[in-house]
């Protein structure tokens, strides 16, 4: 007995020799990303076509791996999924399954060094700035016709052109609609789409938010980078608005304070005011409602129902709990230990769920309007991504499993036009015409 | 150490009889949060403000509610692992709030927790064998000889493998954690366990294995749970009395099938409106509460919930309403319940405590008034030792002032 | 927010308190006293009584002892018993309550001018030397933070924290040997030329005397400052906030010289709150070393010759400098910490 | 599709072993983990600074401990034929007496040490003196080994003592509170405003009479005295924040006796930062101990300490013109106070799971 116990243990160490090999490996691969990333690199590297013009983002392949000291963790293991527009697409899984990471890469904020986007694809349809031959931004000059009936740019009293203002207030460029690819983009690109195309909302309203400066500050701070050109007083007057799209009742007030002095529900309505300032076309919401309660999440969720509407924009909602699920989103995407696992419309996945994990895991869920004896439950439990072998993940855990199961992992199957399933279950009940 | 337990029990045979498994009589805790010059409280926070409810032996008490309202320090004092304020806990017939520190140390064994985050419930620096024996040791329920053997029949018990014994808490994730938690209070052979929201911090997946194994525990252990979480659904899957608290108080309270076929408080109605249901077609009428929580060190008056609530009524910003029992076993501290007599009742006893509440300011005007007076004497009297007319109508001109001030004195106390 | 400054101050007399019987009992307890070092050559060329001597003690609130050895030489010695020490301490303790610090034994001045006087020096040497530090080590601090286990980073620390590691006494010696006595660049001690330079050429050579030991007091806590820096930044570095900060599209100049640095500022202040009594008090060790005429070689030299007045007012005078320091660093934090406010 | 669901309702529910019915092999499992030793060395050696601080305390060490072993010279022997142990007392005693001086044969002594020829043995570096000899003719190298000897087993002892301490005070502080913690603290608060280097030179001023090695032990005891209130502060600190975990909750809830809710559950888990603190105390007191050995108020001065050897670089000739005479015992010092300072900062970086990347 004990030395069967000794010998677990050892087995469950890594030894020191190992230990040695995954660090020397670690900081080899780190450095190599890293070289990747101080490369300059020109645009037509990172600027590609979209597969479905619907979408707003296209994920494809995405690898995203953390280089630990117990060993490579791929967090995020070949994701392909697509954001259509104007819809919202909910992730779901369990803590680890690298739902998280799957959106911070979109972000390009996976923490570096030891996290790093190593292959695939983030496809994302950006309306980027034109730029001249200088590498400067092209501005819209207001125009008129003269009475000659000839189109001259107007000049203000100095003799300068005068700039096209847009709706925010801010100065007007030459924009162009292009697909970059964000995996591949350097961080100096990426900024200007953070915070202006894309904006995330966290799941810590209570450590998200910096507590040594006001509300107001940190929501002007969005406006001024991102809107140029824009005067100090219409950036407050943005902000405040925003502030009380997101249905703050005492917006001017809220602009004065500082975070600690607002409850956790308000402090993430200030988030999404943030993400709102300028007008994105995709909003990643990383458990926005997860640290509050349900009658606060109730509140969130339907503020972000409603935003939602008015900016016409999409929503990437990320969770793990069904329910938030399955009342906002349009599509689902089920992940597990680094893969998605399925993947449909919100109808697909509820009504009709087809992995085991999924069947599994709507199973396990008690419900207020419903009676059970006993949960049904999945035994073992979620696996942490290193050193995973090529079968599917599940196996272990599936009362479903074949010995088709212990081959190589399987491939994602489309049972239909919008649901997607990777379980050998259902090999041979594919639609050819997808 | 067994032996004394029992003897402790019969100590008092009279009571035991009349009395349930565990009773909780008007508990309080208040937390001082302000403090005067000299470091003394003077500012509370009402974390739990009148507690009462009756358990059997074996049933399972779900108390739900959001976060602040006092869920979790109503456990940990019912536990003593804070002081209590006021109020008593009767366990098996016995006032364990009367006893004392050493006393009740003897008892803990009895009545075991299980902690929300199975991450900060485990000493890190202990290994798995270690934290779920050492207690049991201590408290001789286990010899010498047996030790290991009783730690890892209680570690199969609740589903950990046996070559976990010398591992230490960090390697192990949060399910594992959490049965690590369950197998240290079981060791004990507790009878009455307090489970402070033991699956909110995990996956769902690993949820329904600790709910089923509580549930398990509970019929072959023939344990008695209290079990609090802000979950509604797992509160229902598992408890046969709920209660409902909201700021301290509890607003509604009953059997499982009372309270959730009917309803009563119009905080527990919003409460499960709120909850999402994993389905798409169901699309709810949902009552979505206004504002945030309020703060409890400065709680609304009247009814605590009338700021949020959208049956509020004129009567419930003033008067505190009546945790009674609306139908058999079902209590609820709710306005709309009252009868006519009840309200008028109420009315009666608030106008009365306001009158009081006046009285007392006309005293302190009149102590103002008079204070006044002398002062003024005594001023005249330094100057000048005859009472002249003088100093009378300067008595009288302060008589005058201190009546002005009456009317602000009493303005006072009815903000 | 008064309320809670009454307190701590309340709380601090009491610590003065305790000091200041901790320091009198010592001071007494030391075998040197200046007074009667100061007479003994008198009594020995018997130009002087101990009857004299005790009543000249007297007047300096000693207690002289009389008696004869086996030879029947007549002997004195100052009454260290507990009795008299405490009176000479309720004595000291009246007088300080009073506002009379005393005179110095040695130049028979009041203590608090002699400190008043020398304090000048000492301070200016502290706070140029501070404003180095200041401006040197807390961007290099959040630049090696930025760099965590790059070459910047492990260059700087290694070279700062080598230089902070030089104890003071060391690499003021070394710093006299090369600079000054093997290069001849700059004097090696005190304070002018004795030339009776005035006006700016007055100032210069002033300056010239005192850049070797400003050098050396920069230098010697530029370290801990960079490191602590450092560590503070790593810390905000990894906070979600400033996650936050890079979604909102930020440049990382802007999140590192905003987000960054105001909330590294918290801990920093505190720190720079108590340097307080350095500031003010002298560099005991480096003023000896370059033989400047400041407060803390005056402190010194009153110490080992048993000076009591003026170390008993210099130590009390620093204590009270350390609580004032102690006080302005939690007031600081509440000016720069939004969410600190002051109470019990 | 829907019978899928059925059909795994109907097999339903694990009962009683939960982890058992796992196919094949269990993933979590699969994934090693490093063991905790291994997690703390593994940081700690990530930093290149604290594995150089480590080597070169090695080295000091091996050194000081090891190094006297094949010196061929001994701390008290000299190479000058003839001294002898009068006159090196009597010239020890120089620049003391200097000041009192008043009989005949004192001042000899001090003609001797400044003018005699055997004056010109210092800084003789050759094939047998690596860094030549002192003025009493001592291998100058030998004795910065004997110096580092003394000076590291002074460093080691007071930490010992000063963290022991600490932690008993501190401790009671912080797990009793109430008037054990005012009285603790406001004395902490008292001792820590007394300024450390006023405070050591009083006190090495009243211990100036005393001349054998016992000055040592109360130099000792001086430095624990003035080290103490930081230890016990941060540990108060700890144990306060500790006491409000969960774990002490349920250590509580157990019913666990006092003794072994603090040895068992307090004391481990302040035992890194403890460590941490230790090491980054030990250069302070190296520190400490060789500015009173520079200001000639530590160790006596027949001993061979790092302080005592740096001292001769107060006196203008030494410094200019023998460097060799102090200028390795600075180094010895600063490396030393470096190396603790790297290690501990490794150490700190090691057990403080936030700093990790």
């Amino acid at each position: 007995m004990a030395d069967n116990n000794k010998k677990e243990i050892k087995k469950h160490y890594i030894t020191r020799s190992e230990s040695r090999k995954i660090a020397k490996e670690n900081s080899r691969a780190i450095a190599g990303f890293e070289k990747q990333k101080k490369r300059k690199v020109r645009p037509e590297e990172y600027v590609t076509q979209m597969k479905d013009d619907k979408n707003i983002v296209e994920f494809e392949d995405l690898h995203t791996y953390f280089f630990s000291d117990s060993g490579t963790v791929k967090a995020v293991n070949g994701v392909t999924f697509s954001v259509p527009a104007g819809s919202t697409v909910g992730v779901v899984g369990e803590s680890g399954c690298g739902k998280s990471v799957t959106s911070l890469s979109l972000m390009q904020l996976v923490q570096a060094p030891s996290g790093q986007i190593v292959s695939g694809s983030i496809r994302f349809r950006a309306d980027m700035f034109k730029l001249d031959e200088k590498g400067k931004k092209i501005p819209v000059y207001e125009k008129y016709t003269d009475e000659n009936g000839e189109e001259k740019i107007k000049l203000d009293e100095k003799g300068k052109p005068v700039i096209r203002k847009n709706g925010l207030g801010g100065n007007m460029y030459e924009m162009e609609r292009q697909v970059v690819d964000i995996a591949k983009m350097p961080t100096e690109a990426m900024r200007s789409i953070r915070g202006r195309e894309v904006a995330m909302i966290f799941q810590e309203p209570m450590t998200s938010l910096n507590p040594v400066f006001t509300i107001g500050n940190q929501l002007d701070e969005v406006g001024r980078l991102h809107i140029e050109g824009i005067s100090k007083h219409q950036v407050k007057a943005r902000s405040i608005e925003m502030l009380q799209l997101v249905g703050i009742a005492d917006p001017e007030g809220v602009y004065k304070k500082y975070p600690h002095e607002l409850s956790g529900g308000m402090r993430q309505r200030v988030m999404i005011a943030i993400a709102l300032l300028c007008n994105p076309k995709l909003i990643v919401a990383d458990e926005p409602t997860t640290a509050l309660d349900v009658t606060i999440q109730a509140q969130i969720l339907d503020l972000l129902r409603d935003i939602k509407g008015k900016i016409n924009g999409s929503i990437m909602l990320i969770t793990h709990d069904l329910g938030v699920v399955a009342e906002m989103a349009d599509y689902v995407v089920v992940m597990y230990a680094g893969r998605v696992i399925e993947m449909g419309t919100a109808e697909d996945i509820f009504d009709n769920p087809l992995h085991p994990y999924t069947i599994g895991l709507q199973k396990s869920k008690p419900t207020v309007d419903k009676e059970a004896d006993s949960l049904y439950c999945i035994p073992g439990f979620v696996p942490n991504p290193i050193n995973m072998p090529n079968y599917c993940y599940f196996r272990d855990r599936c009362e479903k499993c074949m010995e088709k199961c212990s081959g190589e992992y399987p491939g994602l199957i489309k049972v239909s036009d919008t649901h997607s399933v990777s379980c050998y279950l259902y090999e041979g009940e594919e639609v050819k015409n997808g | 150490m067994a032996d004394n337990n029992i003897e402790v029990n019969t100590a008092e045979p009279v009571p035991a009889t009349e009395r349930e498994f565990l009773e909780v009589e008007n508990l309080c805790k208040y937390f001082p949060v302000g403090f005067d010059f000299f470091g003394r409280p003077n500012k509370f926070l009402k974390a739990v403000d009148g507690v009462s409810f009756k358990l059997k032996k074996g049933k399972t008490l779900g108390i739900v509610g959001e976060s602040g309202c006092g869920k979790t320090t109503m456990g940990r004092t019912l536990l003593r692992l804070y002081d209590i304020t006021s109020g008593d806990v009767y366990f098996k017939g016995q006032n364990v709030s009367a006893l004392k520190n050493r006393e009740f140390d003897k008892l803990r064994p009895n009545m075991q927790m299980i902690f929300q985050d199975p991450y900060a419930s485990l000493s890190p620096r202990l290994t798995v064998g270690e934290i779920i024996g050492e207690a049991a040791r201590q408290h001789k329920i286990v010899e010498k000889s047996g030790y290991q053997d009783y730690v890892l029949e209680v570690m199969r018990m609740c589903g950990l493998q046996p070559h976990y014994f010398e591992r230490y808490p960090h390697e192990f994730s949060g399910g594992q954690r959490q049965r690590i938690c369950i197998a240290r209070a079981l060791a004990l052979k507790p009878e009455l366990v307090i489970c402070d929201e033991p699956v909110s911090a995990l996956d769902v997946s690993i949820q329904a294995q600790i709910i089923n194994m509580l549930i398990e525990l509970r019929k072959n252990l023939g344990l008695t749970y209290i079990f609090i979480s802000h979950d509604l659904s797992v509160v229902k899957h598992i408890s046969d009395e709920v209660g409902v608290m909201y700021l301290g108080t509890m607003v509604e309270y009953g059997s499982r099938d009372s309270i959730f076929n009917n309803t009563l408080h119009p905080y527990t109605k919003a409460l499960f409106s709120a909850v999402p249901v994993p389905n798409p077609h169901v699309k709810m009428n949902r009552i979505i509460l206004k504002g945030d929580i309020p703060s409890p060190v400065n709680p609304p008056s009247g009814c605590k919930f009338h700021t949020r609530c959208e049956k509020c009524m004129e009567i419930c910003g003033r008067i505190a309403p009546n945790y009674k029992e609306v139908e058999e076993g079902h209590f609820c501290a709710c306005h709309l319940y009252n009868t006519v007599e009840e309200t008028e009742q109420l009315e009666l006893k608030y106008e009365e405590e306001r009158r009081l509440a006046e009285e007392k300011a006309d005293e302190l005007a009149k102590k103002q008034f008079w204070k006044k007076v002398t002062d003024k004497l005594h001023g005249a009297e330094k100057n000048n030792n005859v009472v002249s007319p003088e100093v009378e109508e300067k008595a009288d001109s302060a008589v005058s002032e201190a009546l002005a001030d009456k009317e602000n004195v009493k303005d006072v106390p009815k903000e | 927010m008064a309320k809670y400054i009454i307190k701590r101050i309340l709380l601090a007399l009491l610590v003065l308190f305790g000091v200041s019987i901790i320091l009198y009992f010592l001071l007494r307890m030391m075998p040197i006293n200046y007074v009667m070092e100061k007479f003994l050559p008198q009594i020995n060329q018997g130009n002087m009584t101990w009857e004299d001597l005790g009543r000249i003690m007297k007047l300096y609130g000693f207690d002289l002892v009389m008696f004869k050895d086996e030879n029947g030489t007549m002997l004195g010695e100052v009454n260290n018993s507990f009795g008299s020490i405490f009176t000479g301490y309720w004595q000291w303790l009246w007088n300080f309550i009073r506002g009379d610090m005393g005179q110095s034994f040695k130049y028979n001045e009041p203590v608090n001018e002699i400190i008043a006087s020398k304090m000048g020096v000492s301070f200016g040497i502290s706070f140029v030397s501070l404003i180095f530090q200041v401006i040197i080590a807390i961007p290099l601090g959040i630049k090696c933070a930025c760099n965590q286990y790059g070459k910047f980073d492990y260059i700087t620390t290694v070279l700062f924290m080598t230089l902070t590691a030089f104890p003071s006494f060391f690499l003021g010696n070394m710093v006299i040997k090369w600079f000054a006595e093997d290069l001849g660049w700059f004097p090696s001690g005190r304070l002018d030329s004795g030339l009776g330079l005035t006006g700016i050429a007055g100032f210069g050579d002033m300056i010239w005397h005192l850049i070797l030991p400003m050098f050396v007091l920069t230098i010697l806590s530029i370290g801990s400052l960079m490191r602590y820096t450092r560590t503070n930044t790593l810390e905000v570095l990894n906070a979600d906030y400033i996650r936050t900060a890079r979604a909102k599209g930020l440049s990382e100049g802007k999140v590192v010289y905003k987000h960054v640095f105001r909330n590294t500022l918290i801990p920093l202040v505190t720190v720079l709150a108590s340097t307080l009594p350095m500031l003010f008090g002298g560099a005991m060790i480096t003023e000896t070393i370059f033989n400047i005429d400041g407060i803390g070689k005056v402190a010194y030299d009153a110490l080992k010759e048993g000076d009591i007045p003026l170390a008993m007012c210099y130590n009390m005078f620093i204590a009270m400098l350390t609580v004032i320091g102690t006080l302005l660093a939690d007031l600081m934090y509440a000016v720069v910490d939004p969410r600190v406010k002051l109470s019990n | 599709m829907e019978e899928n669901k059925e059909e795994i309702n109907s097999e339903n529910v694990t009962q009683g072993n939960f982890n058992d019915n796992l196919h094949g092999e269990n993933l979590t499992e699969r994934a090693k983990v490093l063991s905790p030793g291994m997690t703390v060395a593994k940081r700690f050696f990530r930093s290149k600074l604290s594995v150089i601080g480590l080597a070169v305390l090695i080295i000091l060490f091996v050194f000081s401990f090891l190094g006297p072993l094949f010196s061929p010279w001994s701390a008290a022997e000299g190479t000058v034929k003839d001294y002898n142990s009068d006159l090196i007392k009597d010239t020890y005693t120089v620049f003391r007496v200097e000041y009192v001086g008043a009989d005949g044969e004192t001042y000899e002594a001090y003609d001797i040490t400044i003018d005699t020829p055997d004056y010109v043995i210092l800084g003789d570096i050759n094939g047998s003196h690596l860094m030549g000899t002192d003025s009493y003719g001592y291998d100058v190298f030998t004795r910065l080994m004997y110096g580092g000897r003394v000076s590291l087993t002074i460093g080691f002892v007071v930490i010992l003592i000063e963290t022991l301490l600490g932690v008993l005070l501190g401790g009671l502080a912080g797990y009793f509170g109430k008037w054990v913690d005012q009285l603790i603290m406001r004395i902490v608060d008292i001792l820590s405003c007394i300024p450390t280097l006023p405070l050591m030179l009083i006190l090495s001023v009243v211990f100036t009479n005393i001349f054998d090695v016992s000055k040592l032990y109360y130099m000792m005891g001086i430095l624990c005295l003035i080290g103490w209130p930081g230890t016990a502060r941060l540990v108060r600190g700890q144990i306060l924040s500790l006491r409000e975990q969960e774990f002490m909750l349920a250590a509580k809830c157990s019913g666990l006796s006092t003794s072994k809710k603090i040895f068992k559950h307090l004391v481990p888990n302040i035992i890194p930062q403890l460590i941490v603190s230790m090491t980054l105390g030990l250069g302070s007191i190296i520190l400490t101990e060789a500015t009173l050995g520079y200001l000639n108020l530590g160790a006596p001065l027949t001993t061979a300490t790092w302080g005592n050897m740096i001292n001769l670089a107060a006196q203008s000739t030494y410094r200019q013109y023998y460097p060799n005479l102090w200028l390795g015992a600075g180094i010895c010092i600063t490396l030393a106070i470096l190396a603790f300072n790297f290690v501990g900062d490794g150490l700190r970086d090691a057990f403080d799971p936030k700093m990790k990347r």
